[in-house]
């Protein structure tokens, strides 16, 4: 059955995970386990993510119970694409762990808590049952909850109290939402929701439930007014965690939104003008966060909520090129984002700090460190042709075509100020003459390292480096991805065929 | 009852929300247990409920007789309630450390992370 | 009177209203142990009002439920006694 | 040894009386389910002259009853009635018992009994403090436990 | 805590809560119950004997650290669920069984077993959170 | 006839828990909320549970609600002396009209030891 | 063609590798590559001045349209030789310039990616790519200003002028957008096919105003030209390539490529007249007030960009050839302007003005140059200038009734920069060596061949002005739009108006290159205007903008846990509120539900008081108390409604709860009282609020009709598919096998956590 390997990812991780809690005792084990896991799990995406691209979509039965009785996992574009990603950024995130986190957090399962991770992520992608995606944010939040708090810094706890209630309070309001959905159609399937839903009378209770979706994935993808936790947390864990949750947690809020949006709540007005909205004003406040921020890490933060704008916009504005540009900034910013984190890590390891007052010197004594750098810095301003720039287009055509100017205003105004702010950071913390490295005890500085540790922390940026090339230079190959995507998206009835296409068929 | 639970579960998730307005980490762990409960609840009661007839099929029988409870949305609340309990325990425990580190139970003297550094 | 509508509508009232008048006590305290007491009683008085209940709807399967009340009840009770303990010890 | 192989068969028995099902593939399921348990946990003491001793046990169970049914009279009066009768207070009762379960049989027996409360046992092992309700004669109070409940519980146990 | 009363009465309950739970477990394909609760239960039954005898003398019956049971029972579960991918080729989670029902126990298939995994893991689970934080108190 | 019995037992055993209700509001102290209550409910609810065995009549039902009410009998009491204990650390008054306190002063404060004689030294 | 792009970015791409190699004497070598392109583009020439249009198309990303085509006509072709040409002297020049620098490859890298860009910029078809190259022209240069990055000036004025052309690249990119929508392709000779449907549509405003903010920032236009100066902070030579020949034309290129589609309204001619008029007389006055040579130079290429814009915005045929030939001049002789002031700081350490004098006894070839370039900035014949400037005039005064007041714009504007010129090119040379400058001495020939071949080809050109007519201006002029007859470019246009308002200019402005003396002190004074420039105002207003900014973040990320929680729930409530307003029926549907009983409304009432308690008690103990009977309720609950599996895991998990509180709660504080009644009764409101709306929403939704087809599924085959009688369980274990499977993963996931929260402590030994 070829599709089976709709589950290879989530099974692959599982297993992982459970490996290494067996492993619990040996660090060097748990190292090697994930490292070579981390490969075969993006060999496993590669794979899915081909399979789909010549086949179509693919759908398993979970427990061969026909949709929609059981559970259904769906490998559409969208969700391959998105496996695709996590691999991606979790292979990076998986070595640069291995190389950064400290020994006494590794001996506490940070390894096994990151690839539980990873398969929250997966099983979100590719579920096509909402309890279900309920069920995977779970994991995916207390997995983050652990590496969040691992270490137990004080910093790392204030920042947790937050990240913690307000996400669990998402986590409420998301089953609220699976209640009234339930209640009022007596389904789960997604596929099947789309139909149900469709068919109801009162339209006043769909939008109803359409906000508390809204805000329910609103709030995991820190969208204005919701994302307060993420600014006070992000940039309290290790780089390596900041590196997984800055590329990838939020996104998946995104891609819930985007999902429930396309499949199951589609064409209300209502909804599009204050999605429209609220992306505007994400990429304002975002923007003007970064703006005034000097912990290198926080400007990092600001700039996730600030560029969830653009996803947002895309969905916002609901046509087939406006989706492919929130699927192509979705896939630019994983990679881009992952790599901002690591890259403030390595800016840590070379200077101590993350303050832009005290950093400086790192082009004078590294400059090919640097140019490295440069390269994810310069992606996420979406300096041309670099990855974050080609998104855009469809995004302010887009908008154009409905006529918003504010939302243009808003695309460049957040564009400008990510711009200032990177142009700010190259001068501050690059440029600027280097101080005196401050003593911290049993630190150990880059320079210091050995070898097989500087692989472990530059192979990963290289890796995630070389590919935002790739998906700047070769953009037209994203964007033909990104198309079809927002193409299968926009036509929701053929997901909906190939959940329940056999069920029609038979009378 | 539908009309009494209804408002029950209002109460559950105002006094969660309540709780969650505090300024104590205590109190703040409870009124997300409560929300909890209220979603649970709530769940339940629009998946439509039915008194005394439990989903489980009689010994003798392969399938129902008469008409049974929708076994699904229990099972939704089962599995929610499991998963709550994994968040609860961490979250008491979280306040245990928080306040062993912080040496506060008091929210607003944790707002660190917030600062302009 | 049916013997289902006997402890439908007298039998099950009457042990809820012992549930009232436990709760009362529950929030009358003073002291705490007062109220562990009360809520060990209260889930005692839980398992009757189950037992009852099975009669009524003819569902033995609820009974269950009443064992596992019976059985964890008394946790919680344990754990009370042995933070009181420990409170005291501590201060 | 012995106490292990008759704690098993206690534990087989209430399986069987749990599951319901008396055929002979339960009896030896439980028992090895048992077995497993108590090979896992590996339990502290059993007593030995178990089945000597079944005939007094229903004896003092329905002594028991006996005793719950009429303490329990006479508190429910004392709390409808709308005046207390009642003379409480804790009262230090010296032990023969001397194992621990034989000490907490009879403590449970008579928290069990309506108008009295096992509080606690001196570290010792000597004494149970008691509180009673009606404690107007301390000695008639002790011996009433000692030679009520703590008599009969010992000739069983021993 | 230091009481005799308590302490007896947990040695006994033990291995009666322990039994109970495996009924539980059992069962739960045919009446309530199942891996979960049986699972608490048996945690139930450890943690009142921690508390009366102390977290060694319980740590010391168990032989091994609770939280080693969830990886296995994390496996266990992980088996069943792809055994029927490995063995007829069917999704995972497909239940699989066994033609004839096993006396005692019922009908016997993967969904038996990995109901035994969540059991397996809720053991391990509760013991583990319960006695870190008594250690840590 | 099992009709008339399951009626009986029911009541006898609603009435006990009642009293036991009645009891926990109108006792003075905590020590006697404790003794009264713990015994009635128990009584009550054995009785009640067996009113359900005789009603649903079938031998697994039946072996079901012995094992509740052993535990129940089995933990009751341990609860009880458990909370007792407690109420008496914490400083719970005993009635005034108490007459006795043989308790008094035979707990070593630092460790909880209990004395069989004397009084606290330190 | 992409060939030639590409050269430049490989070439620097090489450096990354091979740096070491051109800090040495191999540094001259790097001259090569734009020698290369010089002369490959020169070839050209002769098909452009046939009036052929070179076309390339290669496709990159076509799905958005956005392909790399590239068009040679004759705008390109002068800008493309002006860059790869003085991008040659300027490389040479650098050799011996920066000889022996730490980081002469990187300079050469960033100076090769700029090249490499403006060439992409001038050369592309597609607006899009154009859009790229640009913004890489503003990126490149970002380096080059920034160069001396250990000084804070310039590492500002970087990011200023990366700011500034940086907004105006994203103005160009929504413009380009706009137009490319509606004329439907992103090619910009297929847009002039639909210049009436550009012009007709209702966005063509928005578009010009789009491009002009691209095209004004760019070109330092008032009031955005305040970056330019500021760039000075770049090594001479890169002020020679970018900030007087090349990247600031990229904006008057932009203006030049547009003209034919966008150009000839209104709109566009009197806004760039406006503008351009005012940034050459505003610029031109400002150089009286400058010591330093580049800031001399800074403000008269402002104000030459301003002649150029403005005659862009005359739109006439002769104001654009004014336009072309006064690119060429003014590329020339700024840029020898430029190199000669780098000698003279380079030789001399300083480039105040007031304090240079009497060079031309040390540095005679450079002093030769200088006083070329000057001759030619000041338009006397036979210099190229002169013929500039007649065009100019030539331009104005051929424009209608505001033709007097434009030409007398632009004799200010004339004078002053000769004045400027002069300043720059021969005031160092005249006079009295002071002893301080004895020991300079002539610099590498690779430093003063540059300049003096450049100012001998503004003179050169002068003198044989058919060398460019037709082979350049010609084309260019065609490419704009008028291809009326045939250009006829001439240094002696006999003795008529414009030779006298050209004699005017020249007197003038020697009489005030004699009589006016720079001075620091008036720099000073000028200063204190300051704070009305544009600059200061743009700079004020950024400050603002950060500090509200602040002010703004701090408000909303003011971390408080609880207004988080509230602003959330109000937004939820806003939202939800307005629309069941809007939607609600009101009526509920007591039919449908279940009667009410005794013990059920009992239980309801202790479970209500019991949350109520645990919400208002005192004891922490007693509300974890009181949570274990709201726990019991529900449990009691569940029982009613058949839900028995519920209502033991409810129970046994509240339980379990319970006892981890409990183990928790004496290591923590008591409750405190912490928050003031008037907070108590806001939340409580919000609450109370937020608890109805969620009553509504459930009766609502219980007034709707549901039938669970899954359920009846479950129903019929839990039994007989899975084997299993209890539904509940064999959903849990089958039908939903893998939730449960993820539940059992949250729990071990959430047990590891509290291990490690407790037993993990990062101490000073294991923070290693
Ligand atoms: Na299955
Ligand atoms: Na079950």
């Amino acid at each position: 059955m070829i599709q089976h390997i709709v589950l290879y990812p989530i099974i692959v991780h599982l297993l992982l995970a459970i490996l290494l809690l067996f492993s619990w005792n040996s660090i060097k084990i748990q190292k090697i386990i994930s490292a070579a896991g981390s490969v075969l799990s993006l060999l496993v995406a590669i794979w899915l993510f081909s399979t789909v691209w010549n086949e179509g979509t693919l759908t398993i039965q979970a427990g061969n119970w026909e949709a929609p009785f059981g559970i259904t996992f769906v490998a559409d574009a969208f969700a391959a694409t998105m496996v695709l990603l996590t691999a991606i950024s979790g292979i990076a995130v998986s070595y640069f762990s291995i190389g950064t986190i400290l020994k006494a957090r590794l001996k506490f399962g940070y390894l096994p808590i990151l690839h539980f991770l990873l398969l929250g992520l997966n099983g979100a992608f590719l579920t096509g049952d909402i309890f279900n995606l309920y069920v995977w944010f779970e994991i995916i939040i207390i997995s983050s909850f652990v590496l969040i708090t691992l270490g137990g810094e004080k910093k790392q706890l204030e920042g947790a109290v937050k990240y913690f209630t307000l996400n669990i309070f998402a986590s409420v309001i998301f089953l609220t939402a699976v209640a009234v959905l339930y209640g009022l159609t007596g389904s789960l399937n997604m596929a099947d929701l789309s139909l149900k839903v469709a068919a109801i009378e009162n339209r006043g209770l769909v939008e109803v439930t359409a906000i508390l979706f809204l805000i329910g994935f609103g709030i995991k993808a820190a969208i204005f007014p919701l994302y307060f936790w993420l600014p006070a947390s992000y940039h309290t864990p290790p780089p390596a965690v900041s590196a997984v949750f800055g590329g990838l947690l939020t996104k998946v809020g995104v891609y819930a939104l985007i999902r429930v949006f396309t499949l199951i709540f589609v064409g209300d007005a209502f909804l599009e003008t204050i999605i429209l909205t609220l992306a505007g004003l994400t990429l304002f406040v975002g923007a003007i966060g970064a703006l005034v921020q000097n912990n290198i890490s926080k400007i990092f933060s600001y700039l996730i909520i600030s560029h969830i704008g653009f996803m947002i916009l895309g969905l916002g504005l609901y046509t087939e090129a406006a989706i492919a540009g929130a699927i192509f900034y979705i896939i630019h910013d994983i990679v881009v984002k992952t790599n901002l984190f690591m890259v403030s890590g390595l800016i840590y390891r070379l200077k101590g700090t993350m303050s832009m007052k005290n950093l400086g010197g790192i082009y004078a004594k590294h400059p090919l460190l640097s140019l490295l750098m440069l390269v994810p810095l310069f992606s996420v301003v979406g300096i041309p042709p670099l990855s974050g720039f080609w998104p855009k287009l469809s995004l302010i055509t887009e908008s154009f075509k409905i006529e918003n100017y504010w939302l243009i205003g808003a695309i460049i105004f957040a564009t400008f100020i990510t711009l200032f702010v990177i142009a700010r950071i190259w001068a501050e913390v690059f440029w600027k003459e280097g101080k005196k490295l401050p003593t911290i005890q049993n630190f150990r500085y880059f320079h210091l390292l050995k070898l097989e540790k500087k692989i472990q922390i530059l192979g990963p940026i290289a890796f995630l480096a070389f590919i935002s090339l790739y998906i700047g230079f070769g953009a037209e190959n994203i964007q033909q991805l990104a198309e079809r995507v927002g193409t299968e998206l926009m036509n929701n009835q053929l997901y909906i065929e190939s959940v329940l296409g056999n069920i029609k068929e038979q009378p | 009852m539908e009309f009494l639970l209804a408002i029950l579960i209002g109460l559950l998730y105002a006094s969660g929300l309540y709780m969650m307005l505090r300024r104590s980490l205590v109190k703040l762990i409870i009124g997300l247990i409560l929300l909890g409960n209220g979603a649970n609840l709530l769940i339940f009661l629009l998946g439509r409920i039915t008194k005394g007839k439990p989903p489980i099929i009689p010994e003798e029988s392969k399938f129902f007789l008469d008409a049974y409870a929708d076994p699904v949305p229990q099972a939704l609340i089962l599995t929610a309630i499991v998963i709550s309990f994994g968040l609860q325990s961490f979250a008491i425990v979280l306040i245990k450390r928080a306040y062993k580190v912080v040496k506060t139970d008091d929210l607003d003297q944790m707002n660190s992370t917030d600062e302009f550094s | 009177m049916t013997l289902h509508d006997y402890l439908y509508y007298i039998l099950l009232p009457i042990l809820s209203f012992s549930i009232v008048l436990l709760f009362i006590r529950f929030l009358m305290g003073p002291s705490i142990a007062d109220r562990v007491i009360t809520l060990d009683l209260l889930i005692t008085t839980g398992i009757g009002v189950i037992a009852i209940y099975s009669i009524t709807s003819n569902q033995p399967t609820f009974l269950d439920i009443a064992m596992i009340l019976a059985l964890i009840a008394f946790l919680g009770t344990v754990a009370f006694s042995y933070y009181l303990e420990k409170r005291n010890k501590n201060e | 040894m012995r106490s292990r192989f008759l704690s098993n068969i206690l534990l087989t028995f209430i399986w069987v009386a749990l599951t319901g099902s008396f055929d002979l593939l339960n009896f030896v399921f439980g028992f090895v389910l048992s077995f497993l348990i108590l090979w896992v946990i590996t339990l502290g003491k059993g007593e030995s002259k178990y089945f000597k001793i079944l005939p007094k046990m229903i004896a003092f169970f329905f002594f028991f009853l006996y005793e719950l049914f009429k303490a329990n009279l006479q508190v429910a009066y004392d709390v409808i009635t709308p005046k207390f009768y009642m003379k409480p207070g804790i009262i230090k009762v010296p032990l023969d018992a001397k194992t621990d379960l034989e000490i907490t049989l009879l403590a449970n027996l008579i928290s069990l009994t309506p108008g009295t409360l096992s509080l606690d046992v001196s570290n010792d092992k000597k004494v149970l403090y008691v509180h009673g309700m009606y404690v107007s004669n301390k000695e008639k109070f002790i011996q009433g436990i000692k030679q009520g409940f703590e008599k009969r519980l010992l000739e069983i146990l021993r | 805590m230091k009481t005799i009363i308590l302490r007896t009465a947990s040695n006994y309950l033990l291995p009666l809560l322990l039994l109970f739970s495996i009924f539980i477990l059992l069962r739960g394909h045919y009446l309530p119950g199942g891996g979960f609760v049986g699972g608490l239960i048996a945690s139930i039954a450890f943690v009142l004997h921690a508390f009366a005898n102390g977290l060694e003398n319980t740590k010391n019956l168990i032989k091994m650290h609770p939280g080693f049971l969830m990886p296995v029972g994390l496996l266990v579960a992980f088996l069943a669920g792809v055994s029927p991918a490995l063995i007829s080729n069917l999704p995972f989670m497909t239940g699989i069984w066994f033609p004839e029902p096993l006396a005692v126990i019922g009908m016997v298939g993967s969904a038996l077993f990995f109901d035994i995994g969540v059991y397996l893991v809720v053991i391990g689970v509760s013991l583990t959170i319960i006695f870190t934080i008594t250690e840590s108190a | 006839m099992s009709d008339i019995i399951i009626g009986i037992l029911a009541t006898l055993g609603t009435l006990f828990v009642l009293l036991a209700a009645v009891g926990v509001i109108r006792m003075p102290d905590t020590y006697l909320r404790i003794s009264v209550t713990t015994k009635a409910a128990t009584l009550g609810i054995g009785l009640i549970l067996a009113a359900a065995a005789i009603y649903f009549n079938e031998i697994s039902i039946t072996s079901r609600v012995l094992a509740i009410i052993l535990f129940i009998l089995l933990t009751a009491p341990v609860g009880a002396h458990l909370i007792g204990r407690a109420s008496y650390f914490i400083g719970v008054k005993l009635w005034s009209k108490s007459l006795i306190d043989d308790l008094e002063g035979k707990y070593k404060k630092s460790t909880h030891e209990l004395k069989s004689e004397g009084t606290e030294e330190d | 063609m992409l060939t030639a792009i590409l050269t430049g970015f490989i070439f620097s791409l090489l450096l990354v590798v091979a740096g070491k190699y051109i800090k040495g004497k191999a540094a001259i070598l790097s001259a090569l590559v734009p020698l290369g392109l010089f002369i490959y583009f020169l070839q050209f020439t002769r098909q452009i001045s046939s009036g052929e249009i070179i076309t390339k198309t290669y496709e990159w990303v076509p799905s958005l349209g956005v392909n790399l085509g590239f068009t040679l006509d004759g705008i390109s072709l002068i800008f493309t030789l002006m860059i790869t040409g003085i991008g040659f002297l300027v490389f040479a020049y650098t050799a011996t310039y920066l000889k022996g620098h730490e980081y002469l490859d990187r300079f050469y890298g960033y100076l090769g990616i700029f090249m490499a860009a403006m060439l992409g910029v001038v050369l592309s078809d597609n607006i899009i790519s154009l859009f790229i190259f640009w913004e890489l022209t503003s990126i490149s240069s970002f380096f080059l200003i920034g160069f001396n990055n250990k000084e804070k000036a310039s590492r500002k004025s970087a990011v200023l002028a990366l700011s500034i052309t940086g907004i105006g690249g994203l103005l160009l990119l929504a413009g380009a957008l706009i137009l490319g929508n509606i004329t439907g392709t992103y090619s910009i000779s297929e847009m002039l096919l639909s210049k009436d449907l550009i012009a007709e549509s209702s966005h063509y405003i928005i578009i010009v105003i789009l491009i002009f903010g691209a095209a004004f920032t760019k070109s330092a236009q008032f009031p955005f030209h305040f970056w330019l100066p500021g760039a000075m902070k770049a090594p001479t030579p890169v002020s020679t390539y970018l900030h007087s020949a090349t990247m600031v034309k990229a904006g008057v290129y932009l203006l030049m490529r547009f003209t034919p589609s966008l150009g000839n309204t209104e709109l566009w001619n009197t806004t760039l007249i406006t503008v351009g008029a005012i940034t050459m007389v505003y610029a031109a006055i400002h150089t009286l007030f400058r010591t330093d040579l580049k800031g001399i130079l800074a403000y008269s290429t402002i104000a030459a960009l301003g002649i150029l814009v403005f005659l862009i915005g005359l739109g006439t045929r002769e104001a654009f050839v004014a336009a072309c030939v006064f690119i060429l001049v003014h590329a020339l002789y700024k840029a020898t302007l430029f190199l000669v002031t780098g000698i003279i700081d380079h030789e001399t350490g300083t480039r105040d003005v007031t304090r240079l004098s009497g060079l031309r006894k040390v540095l005679l070839p450079v002093a030769i140059a200088g006083f070329l370039a000057a001759i030619s900035n000041a338009g006397i014949p036979p210099s190229f200038g002169f013929i500039g400037k007649d065009l100019i005039y030539e331009a104005t005064l051929h424009f209608g009734n505001t033709g007097v007041l434009l030409t007398a714009l632009a004799i200010i504007t004339n004078i002053l920069l000769l004045y400027a010129g002069f300043l720059a090119g021969i005031k160092p040379f005249t006079g009295k060596l002071p002893q301080s400058f004895e020991k300079a001495h002539m610099p590498g020939f690779l430093m003063w061949i540059p300049p003096l071949i450049l100012a001998i080809l503004g003179i050169t050109i002068g003198v044989f002005p058919s060398i460019v007519q037709d082979s350049l201006i010609q084309p260019a002029v065609t490419a704009m739009g008028q291809n009326g007859s045939e250009i006829q470019i001439k240094l002696w246009h006999g003795f008529n108006l414009i030779l006298g308002l050209s004699a005017i200019t020249i007197g003038v402005g020697l009489l005030i290159y004699f009589l006016f003396k720079p001075s620091l002190k008036l720099e000073k004074g000028i200063a204190k205007f300051d704070k009305i420039a544009p600059k200061s105002i743009v700079e004020s207003i950024g400050y603002g903008f950060g500090q509200g900014s602040k002010k703004v973040t701090g408000l909303i990320q003011n971390g408080y846990l609880r207004y988080y929680v509230s602003v959330i729930i109000l937004f939820l409530v806003l939202l939800t509120g307005y629309t069941l307003l809007q939607n609600t029926k009101y009526v509920i549907d007591y039919d449908s539900f279940s009667e009410l009983t005794v013990y059920e409304v009992l239980t309801l009432l202790v479970m209500a008081v019991g949350i109520l308690y645990t919400v208002f008690t005192r004891s922490r103990l007693a509300a974890v108390a009181a949570m274990g009977v709201v726990g019991l309720a529900i449990s009691l609950i569940f029982v009613y409604y058949s839900a028995p599996d519920l209502a033991m895991t409810q129970f046994s998990i509240d339980t379990l709860t319970v006892i981890l509180f409990v183990l928790v709660l004496y290591r923590l504080p008591k409750y405190l009282k912490l928050s003031d009644r008037k907070a108590r009764i806001k939340d409580g409101i919000l609450s109370v609020v937020f608890g109805s709306l969620i009553t509504v929403l459930a009766l609502e939704v219980l007034g709707e009709p549901q039938g669970s087809q899954i359920t009846d599924f479950y129903a019929e085959n839990a039994y007989v598919l899975a084997k299993g009688k209890n539904v509940v369980n064999v959903i849990l274990v089958d039908f939903r096998g893998i939730d449960t499977f993820m539940e059992i993963a949250v729990l071990t996931i959430a047990a590891i956590g509290v291990f490690s929260l407790l037993k993990l402590r990062l101490t000073k030994k294991n923070r290693k």
